[in-house]
């Protein structure tokens, strides 16, 4: 469904310095949830941000059903790193979760009741009448999530969209992102910093390395219908985790 | 999927790709070099575009031939200008007071907008008598300003600064409390002192606001000596005008607007040049620095 | 909006002590004036007593009429047409570079042209009549709130811009939903500057090819060395001048309220303000 | 080509002694000066003067109580209307005046070529453009109208600039102007008509221009004002016993097309202040309202 | 050291409204090393907000070292969980790192020897010319905490400081604060989602519950000296682990 072939972006006018992203090549297939582990800084936020089409890449290609990406695309939903910029100030929680739907062609009715139900769904069920500058990070950064989901996207970008909750709130995002996912047949790409979060959520991992090229690669053969509890303490598991935790750590692993 | 298959087939790509640099590069330089020009050929085009419209205008009766000198008249006088001494002259008496009177409101501007932006005492113990000057009409006082300042350049920057002082403070005030309170806890919880934190803070935070207010300050400056000139007859291009306009020398005064307002074009794009240097971090700025 | 808008109990005698803080200065600038102007007998400056005297016998309300209500009217539409225009032409630059580097030479070359210099031109296309002057008024006033309007719009957080494109918001939607709100401070500090000058052009408009208005009574009365009454005119412009700004003030307070509370000044949180963390705040608890 | 200064500012003939600041207003009235400076006029009598065109008119006024200028070029009328406002100035010379004929008067109140407007009787109601209001425009306008039996109240007046009254008038913004030199004859070869000359209706010969001392200076200084005063008569002489001289510097002196200089009418100089104008001015203010004090000739003038 | 007696913080100006922190009372020991764990929204950055002085508690006591707490004490510094805004844009990394040495009255020869040395520590040494604006979210976040140790507080607050950052600069982030603490004796309040961390890190964690009181408090007795391998295997690691994690599930575990 996503194909990315030999990706390379570089910010800034000068060519020759140091690329954000060099040489990534990697497809995802259509309903397939792919994390992403990389270090800090190594580019993954970049590579999102060429995928979603909001920035041009400097050279490669990156198409998604076929097509060339070279703007947003449509029934794509985006949650930013920087949920808290990403908030419009202006506009109540509800409306901030409510405001894409309407130009997704949603009526008023439906669209409120999408809006209730992601509120509700993240947790914030009380607090739609409030401003995001009202809120704790945690909520604003669920905020994002709820818009996110209410828009019921095609494919899904996320981007470290848990890295300000709780544990316990943290988990249930976890287990609702997985029930909207397997619900409504979506693609999503998940970048987190938390090895056991990817392999807990993903189908296939990705792990990237400085600037990001796909460094490694790990197929999740965990079964569906995860469970916080048995699929944790499953030994592929751990299997797994040491896989990556290898990866990330030092250079790629022979599989 | 096999790794190694991976990681020869990246290295692999990575010779390819620096060798193929080259190319794209070639053109980005090329582009970069060519912003410059297609920047002038854009600003060229927008102002030939006003004065193809002037001259159809003049051409098609709608500006009558009576009232207006044809165009060229006015260009030619406008060359012959520009090759005398004079009308250096003139443009420098009247950049004097521009510039003495912009200073002047700037510095009296810049502290009280900041300390009336974020002391609402201050600001409210000011505000009635902010509002009650802010509208009284220049023109209307320059009787008084000829009056106790005479008709020279003291005269031209008291009404400069008593008009362009206005502006400038309220796009202070207002850019003092666009500062993110983020930002201002940051310098607060690192004990920064009131005066780095006006200097370090609050001053970079509304320098946005104050650049724009320069800006539109700078043009009602010149607006102001220019009409301080013609209304009392202080030396500079303002006076030229009258002259010019006197002797139904209409050439010549159009071409004197014309000088105005190029005068104004002038100033506004040193003005820029610095904004551009000093707000390089504003989104305003960095979309324009980067990619 | 509940959180913004302030709690309503102890609003009056705060408001009360409020009002007194405003009018102290203003007070004692008009003592001052008061005694100095008696004592210095300057033609310039005369005496309060007589201005308020004049005041009272020439606007109320001899020349509210004949004066008063046409300026206003043509301030009003010419402030007006500043506004609309600016917004729209400042949305237009300032979203696309294209247009803002080739209307840059022109735009400035009108903005430093001096308005005396344009009335000729004004009466040539509009003719004496209010054409010209709400044309004089648009041509002074418009600038502050374009070039805030521009460079508003090319402030707007990049994310929030983003975020727009990532979910596809149509372009009318994002200027009315993202880039107007996110410009909107500068914006109203664009508006509120420019009301100011609406009213100096005013003014400044109706000294020429007038035959009513308070600029032509202002000029009226300077040329026949009334100087008192002229002080009637100028102390009418600045009353004129506190009222529209007050009844702004009270539409921003409510347009920018998202922007107070974000910003902490609805006396929440943080204030900005250098000396006064603990003082303003501890009344709110 | 341009050798002096644009603005026509500091103008000045050599002569020892201080500089005597003089503003006049800009067009004829300071080619005037320019025209005696230039001659060395008012070098003979010792001074050295430095003038400055200005908007003229009651604008002047202020500038000389602050001590900036010495020397205000102003009208009459402004002068009579800030002695009556006790303002502490006097008049020490006198500016232009009107020619002895109507024909060659230099001003004239002129209405579009196809207006119904006939005579001045044609006015009532009608709105009439002068370049500054509560002046001499007022006076003459008054000689007009009285003579068809009408009022200052029954017309209304609009102040613009001369250069943009033709246009005015043409538009039919006003109903009629009153326009001088040059832009009386710019307005005719514009098919603009004359219905009357209002300055010599007024009083023939009738003084306008008058130049203006603080009077303490007057009473300081008393030559000063005097050298003035002849050097003003000197110049206003030359130019009386040969005014195509004069008209062939014009173009010299100010920034005058050569072409308008040989055809427009040229105002008159005399150089003292003439009586019978200023009492002529003065009741005819009084009657239409621009003051209320009485004049006292002696106080007024300097001679 | 520092005494929290009482605390209570309502936003805005109506007392009765819902307050988000109540009747909260602790004390921290001088050198202590306190986490604070708590669900989203409970409390946790009010609550340092208001024991640093930043905004005025609605009643209760906040005292350090006997003296009330009025506005942002002496060498204290502040980690904000919203980094990236609390970086100055117009300043490039390494400026807004040693800016606030300036006023504490550090040479300019030390200031650059601070900032290179926290830069370098938070794996920032190349990056010091560029702007925030330039950097991954991860970096922003680490070019705040660079600043905040380079400040070489006496008391620090940490809100959320780790969580943009990947497992493996975690870790070595970690390891680095525990560092400069022991070296330096200051004390830390450190809020933290993630109940690992706060075990490894603390003497004593506080679990906050909404509205922020002090639901549960548990003593750290891990032997400091601590390492990522061995303490995390510690079996009191693990207990203390399990304890958390049910007082942030339930009610007041009795300890
Ligand atoms: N400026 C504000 N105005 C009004 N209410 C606020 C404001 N800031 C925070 N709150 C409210 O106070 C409560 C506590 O917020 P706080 O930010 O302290 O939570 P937190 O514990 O830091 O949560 P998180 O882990 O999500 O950051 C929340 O219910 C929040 O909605
Ligand atoms: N606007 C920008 N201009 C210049 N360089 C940038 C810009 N944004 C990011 N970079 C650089 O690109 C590289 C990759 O950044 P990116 O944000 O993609 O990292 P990341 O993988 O998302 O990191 P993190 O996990 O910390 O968020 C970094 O070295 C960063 O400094
Ligand atoms: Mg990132
Ligand atoms: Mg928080």
């Amino acid at each position: 469904m996503l194909e990315v072939a030999n990706l390379r972006k570089v910010y800034g006018p000068d060519p020759h310095a140091a690329p954000a992203v060099a040489d990534l090549t990697f497809t995802v297939a259509d309903r397939e949830f792919v994390c992403i582990l990389g270090s800090s800084g190594c580019g993954k936020t970049t590579m999102l941000r060429c995928l979603s089409g909001l920035i041009p890449s400097t050279s490669g290609h990156i198409s998604l059903r076929g097509k060339p990406v070279t703007g947003p695309p449509d029934d794509m939903a985006f949650v930013f790193q920087d949920y808290s910029r990403s908030l419009l100030p202006w506009m109540t929680v509800r409306r901030n979760v409510a405001f894409p739907l309407r130009y997704k062609g949603v009526d008023r009715r439906e669209a409120e009741a999408l809006t209730d139900e992601a509120l509700d769904a993240v947790g914030l069920a009380g607090r739609g009448d409030r401003y995001p500058w009202q809120l704790s990070g945690g909520m604003q950064q669920r905020v994002a999530i709820a818009r996110a989901l209410a828009y019921r996207p095609s494919i899904l970008l996320m981007d470290e969209p848990f890295a300000s909750v709780d544990a316990q709130t943290r988990s249930g995002l976890e287990d609702l992102l997985l029930g909207v996912w397997e619900r409504y047949g979506i693609t999503v790409l998940f970048v987190t910093h938390d090895i056991d979060e990817a392999v807990y959520l993903a189908d296939r991992v990705l792990v990237l390395r400085p600037p990001a090229n796909v460094g490694h690669e790990v197929t999740v053969n965990l079964p569906r219908g995860r469970d916080q509890v048995e699929t944790k303490a499953h030994p592929e598991f751990g299997r797994l985790r040491g896989e990556l935790f290898a990866a990330l750590d030092g250079g790629p692993v022979a599989a | 999927m096999s790794l190694e298959g991976v990681q020869t087939v990246g290295s692999a790509r990575r010779r390819t790709a620096r060798t193929a640099d080259g190319l794209p590069e070639g053109r980005v330089r090329r582009a970069l070099g060519s912003r410059r020009i297609r920047d002038l050929g854009l600003k060229v085009t927008g102002v030939l575009t006003v004065l193809v419209a002037l001259e159809l205008c003049a051409r098609l009766g709608v500006l009558s031939r009576d009232w207006f000198p044809p165009m060229t008249d006015t260009y030619v006088e406008l060359a012959k200008l520009a090759f005398g001494h004079p009308l250096w002259t003139e443009i420098g008496r009247t950049l004097s007071g521009w510039a003495l009177g912009i200073g002047l409101a700037a510095l009296l501007a810049i502290p009280i907008g900041v300390l009336l932006g974020s002391n609402r005492t201050a600001y409210r113990l000011s505000r009635v008598v902010i509002e009650f000057c802010r509208p009284v009409p220049s023109v209307a006082l320059i009787p008084l300003a000829v009056l106790v300042y005479g008709v020279g350049l003291e005269m031209k920057v008291f009404l400069i600064v008593f008009v362009t002082f206005w502006p400038i403070l309220l796009q202070v005030i207002y850019g003092v409390q666009d500062v993110d309170p983020l930002v201002y806890d940051t310098a607060r919880s690192y004990g920064l002192p009131p005066r780095a934190r006006f200097f370090r803070i609050t001053l970079p935070s509304a320098a946005p606001y104050i650049a724009t207010g320069l800006r539109i300050a700078s043009a009602i400056a010149l607006v102001l000596a220019v009409t301080a000139e013609l209304v009392v007859g202080a030396p500079g291009l303002g006076q030229s005008i009258v002259v010019a306009q006197s002797n139904a020398n209409l050439p010549r005064m159009y071409a004197l607007i014309i000088v105005t307002g190029l005068v104004g074009w002038a100033l506004n794009t040193a003005f820029q040049a610095i904004e551009r240097r000093l707000l390089r971090w504003h989104p305003s700025q960095r979309a324009e620095v980067a990619s | 909006m509940s959180a913004v808008t302030r709690a309503p109990r102890k609003g009056t005698g705060r408001r009360a002590l409020g009002l007194l803080l405003e009018l102290a200065l203003p007070a004692a600038l008009l003592i001052g004036y008061g005694l100095w102007s008696h004592r210095a007998q300057s033609f310039y400056f005369p005496p309060l007593g007589e201005i308020l005297e004049y005041f009272g016998e020439l606007w109320l309300f001899d020349r509210v009429g004949s004066d008063l209500v046409p300026s206003l009217l043509r301030m009003l539409a010419g402030y007006a047409v500043s506004v609309v225009l600016g917004v729209a032409l400042g949305l237009l630059l300032g979203m696309s570079r294209l247009l803002r580097t080739a209307a840059e030479p022109v735009v400035e070359f009108l903005r430093a042209l001096p308005a005396p210099a344009l009335i000729p031109f004004a009466l040539l296309m509009f003719g004496a009549g209010d054409g010209s002057k709400v044309f004089v008024i648009v041509l002074g006033a418009l600038w502050p709130i374009l070039l805030n309007t521009i460079d508003g719009v090319r402030g707007v957080d990049t994310q929030q811009l983003d975020m727009a494109r990532s979910y596809r918001i149509p372009l009318a939607a994002r200027i009315a939903h993202i880039i107007l709100p996110g410009a909107s401070p500068r914006i109203f500090a664009g508006m509120r500057t420019s009301l100011a000058i609406a009213i100096i052009l005013m003014v400044v408009s109706e000294m020429v090819a007038s035959s009513n208005g308070l600029g032509y009574f202002v000029l009226e009365q300077q040329r026949s060395f009334a100087i008192p009454e002229m002080w009637t005119g100028i102390i009418l412009l600045g009353v004129l001048g506190y009222v529209l700004n007050w009844l702004f003030l009270r539409v921003e307070r409510r347009v920018l309220a998202w922007h107070r509370g974000a910003r902490g000044l609805s006396a929440e949180t943080a204030t900005p303000a250098p000396s006064t963390p603990s003082s303003t705040e501890k009344t709110d608890a | 080509d341009y050798g002096g200064d644009l603005s026509g500012a500091g103008v000045s003939g050599g002569g020892e002694g201080d500089t005597l600041v003089v503003s006049e207003t800009a067009g004829t009235p300071a080619s005037f000066l320019a025209y005696g400076i230039r001659e060395g006029y008012f070098e003979e009598q010792g001074l050295n003067v430095e003038l400055s065109p200005s908007a003229g008119g009651a604008s002047v006024i202020p500038a000389l109580l602050s001590g900036d200028i010495d020397v205000a070029g102003s009208n009459a009328v402004s002068a009579l209307i800030a002695m009556g406002r006790r303002m502490p100035i006097e008049m020490i010379a006198a500016g232009t005046s009107t020619s002895e004929s109507p024909d060659d008067d230099f001003s004239s109140l002129m209405v579009p070529e196809d207006s119904p407007i006939e005579s001045a009787a044609d006015l009532d109601g009608g709105r009439i453009a002068v370049n500054t209001l509560q002046n001499i425009n007022d006076i003459v306008i008054h000689a007009v109208l009285a003579e068809a039996g009408l009022d200052n109240d029954d017309v209304s007046f609009v102040e613009m600039p001369f250069p943009d009254m033709p246009a005015a008038i043409e538009r039919g913004d006003v109903d009629a102007g009153l326009l001088i030199e040059p832009f009386a004859t710019v307005g005719a070869s514009q098919g603009l008509r004359a219905i009357a000359r209002p300055y010599t209706t007024a009083m023939p010969s009738l003084q306008i221009g008058t130049y203006l001392m603080t009077s303490d200076r007057v009473a300081e200084d008393p030559e000063t004002a005097a050298a003035f005063r002849a050097g003003v008569t000197a110049t206003a002489e030359a130019i009386a016993a040969d005014p195509e001289a004069f008209r062939e510097a014009l173009p010299e002196i100010s920034d005058l097309a050569p072409e308008l200089a040989s055809r427009m009418d040229l105002p008159v100089w005399r150089g003292t202040t003439d009586r019978a104008s200023i009492e002529r001015i003065h009741a005819t203010m009084r009657e239409i309202g621009l003051t209320e004090s009485d004049l006292d000739y002696e106080e007024a003038v300097a001679e």
